[in-house]
């Protein structure tokens, strides 16, 4: 595996707000290993070559949920993306669909105000005491929301989606993956409220389930199944509402 | 406008899944008989006959597989062509653009009442 | 003109400890005013990487007393014996409330909450969900907190200094990576929770960001780090990236193996006895060392390794308690446990020490508490039992949070132009650094040097000249580090800027720990010495504090808080 | 080769603290790719659209008599209507397929009380119901019964 004498291009969206009118790629041909993900490529570059090179990473084993970047078109974790399986050329871009903040740096705290108006908390009518100890829960009540307890917040998805890039109020699919992912956690009694929510402006019915979210997904949330799942919901949820209008604080 | 859209838009949602869903069941048959076989002359005309059309259009269950038949396919189309036109950058015209597709859909779907009764 | 913010806590760190301190504090007084500063968005602190369990009784089989002594002989009588007592009674109310707050735990088939082995445990006490607890935990932590309106996060802000005026620490001033502005937070108690310094090492689990930030300000700011000598390996680390394999592997009943296909743990004596891969960390991390130097390992491009065999729990199994440890092993060395062992070998995972606390976390510095792995409680002494740290984030952390809160209270705001007028330094020193183009030295050399030292002379085996040439070693790199050149003068998201900080920061850490383990002449825990292989309570049953001083780290003792169980020798 | 997506694309609610570059759409959308059956899958609105409203006019005619009726007969065999309809059968199919696939998913895991059937019956019980349908409807159409 000492074999430092294939080399590699990297073709690098380069954006710096003070200097750069827009982004522009930038290249850099490094000596690669052959077991290397493309973040380590990314790091050569920093650490060798440009120092300037600016990207979000900390883990460097897909759960922080830092390094997402378009690697070749696609939206990638890059330390979980052998860099074996591209040609000479690999094209790195910051995440499609976000305002990019420098180079392959973009902005989250859109992000961040999505996910936080979903409710992702468990809601009760009454909290319950630490002395009552913990709730019960069976393994199968576990295993309905488990698939979308996995979401590390990548925002991949959110790269992907044809409905992000062209509305901007729409939650997007993690946000809803992670609401869905309580509202049927048998211990959340909240539903109701987050159905107003994903009922509301850019909710889950501005997805038109195009499915990219899944198909990018780099923990197998299938957020899409959430997002339409969660349609689903709130359609029930809005007919029992017709049928039985529901009292004030009930 | 953009809050009556959002009140409907549950109802809309239903009737365009089930647009997708039995508008694709119920469609699949009928494309192929009544646009393909018969004008092909696969299957003779005959079985369409203004007799046997009548005698099966004026069936409950035929009136309401014909309802189904024009008012999700309607339905599907108008909430799909809303979700291209978002998808091409038209975010800001969609108060615009959504009632209309949604009133060409609703407008059928009246239609489709009035016909089915005037058979 | 500075910005300048006011709130009534401060707290540096969004991990489990920071994020439990924050909620603590609110649940108490709902309208405290709480700035959460992370240097990264919380959700990707290095908590989330944690896989194995978290430690608390809740078996009918199991009791505080068993928890607690399984704790006081884990960090090899090291620990303080109240403070594992207050830990091990708070445990499961901790652990419980995250429960409710929708933590998703792995369950028994009744519905209760499922629990595992862990080393060094008694019983099974550690609870999970799956393989990816930290994960989960934090998330859970963070959402959380997302429905209290009076935590305000100032994300991606990175902490350079702590504010003190009259003796009492008032806020810190914080780069702000994306506009590259110095702010300054102030709060009436301030409290650090920014986790770990694997960095300072070449081969760890620790993510990029674990370059122990907030031990550096503490020490910075006069108060001690205690303990710091005793740096954990982890016995089960991919080679290479040095990736963690969870301890619940061999919770879950995995097997380590040698090169000649032999179970060594039983069938020689490393003094773990019928624990086998059971055994604490610090004895199976210096078995494997023994058994690769007797040649009984398999050698690879990164180094020997060993074998940790899965194979026999079966697919079923590893699919539902162990998912990530497969999908890390199939990524990062292309091996499916369910068909291959796993190359392993001793990675440096977990700072036993820390920011002296007490045990109500705060430090010697009114106003100041710590909690989580940058803090030193005493909870962990010379080695920590795996799943005893998560836990631990949450039962300091929610102590640090109520503490700092009646602290908060009942303290002055201070001068806020003194407050400013560091800032205003802070920012100086900090604009003068951004771009500092000249200096002959590059970032990444002293890394490189600092890694290379501190693993010949603070690794699972230490000798005094190894010892005392990486202290030396230290101090160069710091002179060095005075001449390093940035290239980025960029003032949004400069990373490298936060690199040259955090080198900074780790120089420090690195420094305290190689002089920490110079000076005690005994084997104990973690720290194992060749010359002096055996532990010698006459002369070292104490805890060390380092202070900084301008002249070099200055080294002092503290007592070991016993009271139930007097030292022993340590075999399972 | 990108172009721009909404310029508020996943912008915060106050703008970001500093200068950012517009959010780009992902390079291979909407033919590219993937997506292009996703745009497809959507362009088949336009032939559902056109489909609901022949139907009508078909139904229309019945009710005007038999001569408007025969006028769709006639009129269906054009070419241009045998096309169409060509094109629309591929849709349909087309439709069918892709969101029967997803269908299962979209399932909650309970809906009120009630579990929905494993994802695989799900599936069989849509194609049945799909094969079913076409082969019931196509052969009362056709004549071959009542
Ligand atoms: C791979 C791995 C697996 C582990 N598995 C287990 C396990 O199974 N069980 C167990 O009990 N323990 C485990 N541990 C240990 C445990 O996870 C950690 O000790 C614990 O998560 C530390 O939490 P923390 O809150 O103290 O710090 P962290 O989670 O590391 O958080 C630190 C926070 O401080 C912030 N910060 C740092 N510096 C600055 C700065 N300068 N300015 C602003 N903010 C700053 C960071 O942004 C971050 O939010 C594991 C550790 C690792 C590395
Ligand atoms: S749903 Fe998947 S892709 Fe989206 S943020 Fe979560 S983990 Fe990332
Ligand atoms: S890609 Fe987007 S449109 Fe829906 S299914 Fe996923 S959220
Ligand atoms: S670095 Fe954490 S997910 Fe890639």
């Amino acid at each position: 595996m000492s074999d430092g004498q294939q080399k590699k291009t990297f073709v690098v969206t380069r954006f710096d707000p003070d200097r750069d009118e827009a982004p522009r790629k930038q290249s850099y041909e490094i000596p690669v290993q052959p077991d290397w993900k493309v973040l380590d490529a990314l790091n050569f570059i920093k650490d060798e070559v440009d120092g300037t090179l600016s990207y979000r990473w900390s883990c460097r084993m897909a759960v922080c949920g830092s390094c997402g970047m378009m690697v070749n078109g696609e939206p990638r974790l890059t330390c979980k993306e052998a860099l074996s399986q591209y040609g000479d050329t690999v094209d790195v871009g910051p995440l499609a669909n976000f305002p990019v903040v420098r180079d392959l740096v973009i902005e989250a705290d859109g992000f961040m105000e999505k996910l936080t108006s979903v409710k992702p908390w468990i809601i009760r009518a009454k909290e319950r005491a630490v002395e009552e100890g913990p709730m019960r829960q069976s393994p199968a009540e576990h295993e309905e929301f488990k698939q979308f307890s996995l979401c590390i917040n990548c925002m991949l998805c959110y790269s992907a989606c044809p409905v992000v890039a062209n509305e901007p109020e729409f939650l997007g699919p993690a946000a809803i993956a992670v609401g869905h992912r309580y509202s049927i956690d048998s211990r959340d009694e909240g539903a109701a409220e987050r159905n107003e929510v994903f009922r509301g402006e850019g909710g889950v019915f501005s997805c038109s389930f195009a499915n990219e979210c899944s198909e990018v997904c780099p923990k197998n949330v299938d957020p899409a199944a959430a997002v339409n799942q969660a349609k689903f919901n709130a359609v029930i949820d809005w007919a029992t509402g017709l049928v039985l209008p529901r009292g004030g604080d009930e | 406008m953009k809050h009556l859209l959002l009140k409907l838009e549950p109802l809309i949602w239903l009737l365009f899944g089930q647009g997708i869903l039995l508008g694709t069941v119920l469609l699949t048959g009928w494309v192929l008989v009544v646009g393909l076989a018969i004008p092909l002359g696969i299957v003779p005309a005959d079985a369409l006959s203004y007799e046997r059309a009548q005698m099966l259009g004026s069936h409950i269950i035929g009136r309401v597989i014909l309802l189904g038949l024009i008012v999700l396919p309607l339905w599907k189309g108008a909430h799909h062509m809303r979700h291209i036109f978002l998808d091409f950058g038209g975010a800001k015209r969609d108060v615009l653009v959504a009632p209309l597709l949604y009133l060409l859909a609703a407008s059928g779907s009246v239609l489709a009442v009035v016909a089915i009764v005037r058979i | 003109m500075i910005e300048v913010s006011r709130h009534d806590i401060v707290i540096v760190g969004g991990g489990a400890a920071g994020l439990r301190a924050a909620v603590a504090a609110t649940e108490i007084d709902p309208d405290v005013s709480i700035a959460l500063v992370s240097k990264v968005y919380p959700m990707r602190s290095h908590t989330v990487s944690a896989e194995g369990g978290a430690a608390a009784v809740v078996r009918e089989d199991d009791n505080f007393e068993m928890h607690a002594y399984d704790t006081v002989k884990g960090s090899d009588f090291l620990a303080d014996q109240d403070v594992i007592r207050t830990f091990v009674e708070q445990a499961p109310g901790e652990l419980t409330l995250l429960e409710h707050w929708g933590c998703p735990w792995s369950r028994n088939e009744d519905g209760t909450v499922a629990t595992r082995a862990f080393g060094g445990m008694s019983t099974k006490r550690t609870w999970y969900a799956a393989d990816k607890v930290g994960f989960h935990m934090l998330h859970t932590l963070f959402q959380h907190s997302l429905r209290f309106d009076n935590i305000v996060r100032y994300d991606e802000h990175f902490a350079t200094r702590l504010l003190v005026d009259e003796g009492t620490v008032r806020g810190v001033a914080a780069l702000d990576i994306r506009t590259g502005v110095v702010r300054v937070v102030l709060g009436r108690s301030l409290i650090l929770a920014t986790g770990g310094a694997g960095k300072i090492f070449p081969f760890t689990t620790n993510g990029s960001i674990k370059t122990g930030d907030g031990m550096s300000l503490a020490y910075r700011a006069g108060v001690a780090l205690k303990d710091m000598e005793f740096v954990q390996y982890h016995p089960t680390g991919l080679p290479g990236t040095g990736i963690l394999i969870t301890e619940a592997t061999r919770g879950e009943g995995g097997y380590l193996i040698n090169a000649e296909g032999e179970r060594f743990l039983t069938t020689r004596d490393y003094g773990v006895g019928s624990k086998a891969e059971l055994g604490p960390r610090d004895m199976i991390s210096r078995a494997i060392i023994q058994e690769l130097e007797a040649g009984r390992g398999f050698s690879g491009p990164y180094g020997d390794y060993l074998h940790l065999d899965l194979r026999h729990l079966g697919e079923a199994k590893i699919v539902a308690r162990l998912p990530m440890v497969r999908e890390i092993s199939k990524i990062y060395i292309g091996v499916d446990p369910v068909h291959e062992p796993i190359p392993i070998r001793p990675v440096v995972h977990y700072m036993m020490g820390g920011i002296d606390t007490d045990i109500t976390a705060a430090t010697s510095l009114p106003g100041l508490y710590a909690a989580g792995e940058c803090a030193s409680v005493s909870l962990n002494g010379a080695n920590r039992l795996g799943s005893n740290s998560l836990t631990e984030c949450l039962v300091f952390g929610a102590a640090a949070g109520r503490n700092a809160l009646s602290f908060a209270k009942g303290s002055s705001e201070g001068s806020e132009d003194a407050l400013r007028r560091q800032g205003e330094e802070e920012a100086a020193r900090v604009a003068a650094l951004r771009g500092k183009q000249k200096g002959g030295e590059k970032l990444s050399r002293i890394r490189g040097d600092l890694h290379k030292t501190m693993e010949s002379g603070c690794g699972v085996y230490r000798v005094q000249e190894t010892m005392d040439e990486t202290a030396r070693t230290v101090a160069q790199l710091k002179g060095r580090y005075a001449d390093v050149a940035l290239e980025d003068s960029s003032a949004v998201f400069n990373t490298e800027l936060v690199a040259a900080l955090e080198m900074g920061n780790m120089l420090d850490i690195a420094e305290v720990v190689a002089n920490s383990a110079a000076a005690r002449n005994e084997s104990r825990g973690a720290h194992t010495r060749r010359d002096t292989p055996n532990r010698d309570d006459q002369n070292f049953l104490y805890h060390t504090l380092c202070y900084f001083d301008p002249a070099g780290p200055r080294l002092e003792k503290k007592g070991v808080t016993l009271g139930h169980w007097e030292p022993e020798e340590r075999k399972y | 080769m990108s172009r721009n997506a909404h310029p508020d694309a996943m912008a915060p609610s106050k703008p970001g603290r500093t200068r950012t570059a517009p959010p780009q759409l992902p390079d291979q959308f909407p033919f590219g790719g993937r997506y292009l059956a996703y745009t497809l899958f959507d362009l088949t609105g336009i032939l559902y659209l056109l489909l609901g409203f022949l139907v009508l006019c078909a139904v229309w005619s019945l009710g005007s008599g038999e001569a408007a009726w025969n006028g769709v007969l006639e009129r269906n065999r054009s070419m241009l209507y045998v096309g169409f309809h060509a094109i629309a059968l591929v849709g349909v199919i087309f439709v069918g397929i892709r969101f029967f696939g997803f269908f299962p998913k979209a399932q909650p895991p309970r809906i009120g009380p009630v579990k929905p059937p494993p994802k695989p019956v799900i599936l069989a019980m849509l194609y049945a119901l799909w094969i079913g349908v076409t082969a019931f409807l196509s052969i009362v159409l056709a004549g071959g019964i009542f």
